[in-house]
């Protein structure tokens, strides 16, 4: 019985369970990733998957005695800075593709290889504002 | 070793990192000068990183007095971060350069736009930034930033022309790099956990084969080879390397999926070594086999001229993973390996640079209406076939020795009675066969009959660079030794 | 007590990952992102229990806070992309994907194909299934803590992360600068911005409370920064702060952005990169390695880089969540 | 001991209000009823939280911040509510997919 309860209270302990907790938010956020088709989505699988990384890390950091491992924290913040701006370059890319296509999901299979491609030295093309630059947008 | 080296070195290799960060940065504060910090910078980076390479080959040929490690900030590891320089990072190093170099002056008469310029060269300048110090760095976290460096720069330079194609490729890269970058991070965590260390040196020392170094390897390397691309985690790479720009995809194609494979090769030959087996290695050799017969054919199928270029990616990169078997039965063929890819490399990033040259002129790259162009090009068309015979390891070019001796390697594999040998040899000579038909393909109608038109106007520089490019890969078997020697300066590497 | 902890931890992360799974479930996007959110609210609950209150300030504020304004601007941009699309060009179908639906359909996802469920459920077992199995054989290690200690009189600062983040990896920090700046340049080379949909109906509350709560942001954000050298906070929380006071600004104003001028914004957003690399060149010319510090300068020197670095940060976080680089930035 | 007690005390009381503003949130037909609940009851149980959380305050600058931090939620959670409801008025019920 005592074993048991030993057993028991070392399964518990923080440093066990959190980064268990971890693993799965990090499966779950695969599954996520494979079974979603809008892109919005995917990125907040990934999201949820990064979180499941840092919910290891810092769970492992707080498994000995003593205080928690400062490294550890400091990797985790700059693990949410990385994350937070890939996200928002993400989002602009959905947001921007939307645009183009008019859906934001993600073709499955291979796409199309032939499908014309633009060419920017040939200054057909030109990055100064899109379909989305009006007049409205700018103060006179 | 001269004490003036020991003592120049630590300097050289910090003073290469802060380098391409300073060009780095004031491009992006200075966006109308960006194209001018650029060259100027990519001289000064080229420069510097051959100075570096004359004073690490002149340090003396012991391989294990020939790694230096710099601790920044003067903080040693375990509580520092520490740069590392051995053969392999040198060789990569210096092979960034001349591509990184060629590409930057290709992309002066490419990217002309006023608009476009602004946004090219900061994002270009900070991906270069970004492979140097991947390929100084020794330690797993930093390993992890560094990548992330790398990924998000490409993949905006994918996305930067806007065009559907361009950012559905782009969508879908980034996501892959992210997937990979996580599964990196999940196995340095699962390390740090264990070991309490994240320097790679100390990491390599304290590892065993156990449960977590298992788990990381399987993670590391997966999310890796997502990024590099490697057989069957591939399917993204034609469609952001094929729509990306030309100097873009030359990048990519040439220098980030390398630096993958580099990292790949790092952590296998130190932290993981313990965990090598026969059996595994037969794996990865099979997928080499598999990727080298998938890719060719779909360079093969293939209508447009850049698709086949990203596949002919995949195919190649088969090779790479055909050598891991071979470095089982002899350890020593990871520097064939990595001659191999620097071959590569450098004649991969000249048939892109070439190829857009010719989308250039004639407005597109679908191979069935380039005719009239390739037939009034002959300047661009030699550069395609200079490095297409590399690729295909024709003799008397650098692929051809690379081949040569991956093939030796795979006999070798045969005399010491691997019937499995017998595979990886039928591979190799099958995959330049393989190669040599899409290559023809791409250059044969220069040689039919036709009408001639030159299209478009092209600038000098996108003229002359593809063919620089390409004879530098030609030439590069002349090196063949001196990079074999440099490479031989790794400690603990066989 | 310790019964009561255990509890509270089991209650915790059954709704962290009860959460998790809803948010990945939902086929509505609008509900799968305000799931997040509270996602991200539970994890810096979390980040508390495992006394790291530093990432918790960084979770809410970052990871709730900006990421949450972020995908809620998002889903509005889709939605008035698809509006526009329907009413404007009803004769350009788009290569759609999933159905003669989708259109109709942006801001849902159809729940998944059966097909997808085994292997994506025994990808996933497998892979949480060896993680748990490694992570459970690990043994307790001390981790960097005591080094981190034993170094601490000599970093300049009195907190752990502090030291770690702006001197011992100093490096991490500066490329993680460079990250955010490189995500901004990305989304800058999409395009210029465009207008943010759907502002709020005007009245004078929303100014109003904004006119209370900005002041408030600036020196909350003042005060976590300071704060940062000696206990829970820094660039990055502060940062943060500002950014999301920024974008309140952003989405209060009527529907023109400001001309944002092209040479002060660039110089903002690199003043952290360009600030922390002249003091990492100083340390290398003056012979304590790239990105160090001689010890009786640490501090001063910190604390200007941190300043730099939040201004860097709370610009790029706005222009971020502005979208498009400014047509300013073009002139 | 008193001021533990009154803690708990009034901690309970708080996390009452706090559970009616959630089920009048889960339960209540329409947005305006809704907002109703979750504001007014969780004002009310926020304050009582920070009430009880007073008198475990070690000095008045805590006891100061503690009602700094009401205050601010009941400015931001006011304006919230009113846009809500304004939007609500102008454009109808939420749908998020339109």
């Amino acid at each position: 019985m005592n074993g048991l309860a030993e057993t028991l209270a070392h399964t518990l302990a923080p440093g066990l369970l959190y980064p268990t907790a971890g693993a799965i938010l990090f499966a779950l956020g695969l599954y996520g990733l494979i079974r979603r088709h809008h892109l919005v989505l995917r990125i907040l699988a990934l999201n949820i998957m990064g979180s499941g990384v840092f919910m290891v890390l810092l769970g492992v950091a707080a498994r000995g005695e003593g205080p928690p491992d400062p490294v550890a924290q400091a990797l985790t913040l700059t693990g949410i800075v990385v994350a937070v701006s890939a996200t928002a370059f993400a989002l602009a890319l959905v947001v921007h593709l939307t645009r183009l296509t008019g859906h934001a999901v993600m073709l499955p299979g291979p796409p199309d290889d032939d499908a014309p491609v633009e060419d920017i030295s040939r200054g057909e093309h030109h990055a100064d504002g899109g379909p989305a630059a009006s007049d409205e947008d700018r103060p006179s | 070793m001269t004490p003036a080296n020991a003592e120049w070195l630590p300097a050289a290799i910090a003073g290469l990192v802060a380098l391409s960060l300073v060009v780095a940065v004031l491009a992006t504060a200075w966006p109308r000068q960006a194209h001018r910090v650029g060259l100027l910078g990519a001289l000064a980076i080229t420069a510097w990183v051959l100075g570096l390479s004359a004073l690490f080959l002149n340090a003396g040929p012991d391989p294990e007095a020939a790694a230096t490690r710099v601790a920044l900030g003067g903080w040693e590891a375990p509580l520092g971060l520490m740069l590392h320089l051995d053969g392999l990072s040198m060789t990569l190093l210096v092979l960034t350069a001349v591509v990184g170099l060629a590409t930057s002056l290709y992309s002066l008469g490419y990217v002309h736009d006023r608009i476009e310029r602004r946004q090219f060269w900061p994002l270009w300048l900070w991906l270069w930034a970004g492979l140097n110090m991947l390929f100084l760095s020794g330690d797993a976290f930093n390993l992890y930033i560094t990548l992330e460096v790398v990924s998000l720069s490409a993949v905006a330079l994918v996305a930067f022309t806007g065009t559907a194609a361009a950012v559905s490729g782009a969508v879908r890269y980034l996501l892959v790099n992210i997937l990979g970058s996580l599964s990196f991070l999940m196995g340095v965590v699962l390390l740090f956990g264990e070991h309490g260390v994240l320097d790679l040196l100390l990491l390599e020392t304290r590892t065993e084969a156990g449960p977590t170094e298992r788990m990381a390897a399987v993670l590391m390397t997966a999310g890796l080879m997502l990024k590099a691309a490697l057989f069957p985690l591939h399917v993204w790479l034609a469609p952001a390397h094929g729509s990306a720009p030309a100097p873009v995809s030359a990048v990519l194609s040439g220098l980030v999926v390398t630096g993958s494979f580099y990292l790949i090769l790092r952590l296998w030959m130190g932290v993981f070594a313990p965990l090598a087996t026969p059996a595994f290695g037969i794996l990865v050799g099979m997928l080499g086999v598999a990727a080298l017969v998938w890719g060719s054919l779909q360079a093969l199928r293939a209508g447009r001229l850049k698709s086949i270029v990203a596949y002919s990616t995949v195919a190649q990169f088969g090779y790479l993973l055909v050598a891991f078997p071979l470095m089982l039965v002899d350890p020593g063929a990871w520097r064939v390996v990595v001659f191999f890819a620097v071959v590569h490399a450098l004649a991969k990033a000249s048939v892109f640079l070439a190829a857009g040259t010719l989308q250039h002129a004639a407005g597109h790259d679908r191979l069935a209406d380039l005719g009239d162009v390739l037939r009034a090009r002959p300047r661009t068309v030699f550069a395609l076939g200079l490095a297409g015979v590399s690729l295909m390891g024709l003799p008397f070019t650098g692929g051809f020795i690379a081949k040569y001796l991956l093939l030796e390697a795979g006999l070798g594999t045969v005399l010491a009675g691997s019937v499995i040998g017998v595979l990886w040899v039928l591979a190799i000579a099958g995959g330049g066969l393989l190669a040599a038909a899409y290559i023809l393909r791409m250059v044969a109608p220069a040689f039919h009959r036709g009408h001639e038109d030159a299209g478009e106007a092209v600038s000098p520089w996108m003229d002359w660079v593809p063919l620089g490019l390409a004879t530098v890969a030609a030439l590069a078997g002349l090196a063949g030794t001196l990079t074999l020697n440099t490479l031989a300066l790794t400690p603990g590497a066989p | 007590m310790n019964g009561l902890l255990v509890l509270f931890d089991l209650v915790l992360l059954a709704g962290i990952v009860g959460v998790a799974w809803r948010c990945l479930a939902s086929t509505d996007l609008f509900r799968a992102v305000v799931l997040f959110i509270t996602f991200g609210l539970l994890l810096a609950l979390a980040w508390v229990r495992l006394e790291a209150p530093d990432i918790a300030l960084a979770e809410a504020a970052i990871g709730a806070g900006i990421t949450g304004a972020l995908l809620l601007v998002t889903l509005e941009r889709l939605r008035s992309i698809m509006a526009e699309r329907r009413s404007g060009r009803p004769h350009t179908p788009p290569p759609d994907p999933t159905g003669p639906h989708a259109l109709l359909r942006a801001l849902h996802d159809p729940p998944p194909e059966r097909r997808t469920f085994i292997p994506a459920l025994s990808f996933a077992l497998v892979v949480g299934g060896l993680l748990v199995t490694a992570l459970w054989h690990q043994p307790h290690s001390t981790g960097l803590e005591p080094v981190v200690d034993a170094h601490m009189d000599i970093s300049g600062v009195d907190h752990p992360i502090t030291a770690v983040l702006l001197n011992f990896r100093a490096y991490d920090t500066f490329l993680e600068l460079a990250i955010v700046l490189i995500a901004l340049l990305g989304a800058w080379s999409l395009g210029r911005h465009d207008l943010i949909p759907a502002r709020p109906a005007p009245g004078p509350i929303l100014p109003g409370t904004l006119r209370l709560l900005v002041p408030v942001a600036i020196v909350t954000g003042v005060y976590v920064l300071w704060a940062g050298s000696h206990a829970p906070g820094g660039a990055f929380q502060a940062g943060a702060i500002l950014g999301a006071a920024g974008i309140l600004l952003v989405l209060a104003r009527p529907r023109q952005l400001p001309m944002a001028p092209g040479v002060p914004l660039r110089l903002g957003l690199t003043a952290g990169v360009a600030l922390f690399l002249l003091v990492g060149l100083y340390g290398l010319v003056a012979g304590h390695g790239f990105l160090g510090y001689a010890d009786a300068w640490a501090y001063p020197l910190i604390l200007l880089i941190e300043v730099a670095a939040t201004l860097s940060i709370a610009l790029a976080l706005v222009a971020l969540f502005v979208a498009g680089r400014p047509a300013g930035d073009d002139a | 001991m008193i001021a533990n007690t009154l803690t708990v005390l009034l901690l309970l009381a708080g996390l009452v209000f706090f559970a009616a503003g959630t089920a009048g949130l889960l339960r209540f037909p329409d947005v305006y009823s809704r907002l109703h609940a979750l504001t007014k009851a969780d004002n009310v149980g926020l304050g009582l939280v920070v009430l009880g959380l007073m008198f475990q305050a070690s000095g008045p600058a805590d006891i100061l911040k503690l009602l700094l931090i009401w205050l601010l939620v009941l400015a931001a959670g006011t304006t919230a509510a009113h846009m809500v409801a304004q939007r609500t008025w102008t454009h109808g019920e939420f749908e998020s997919d339109r």
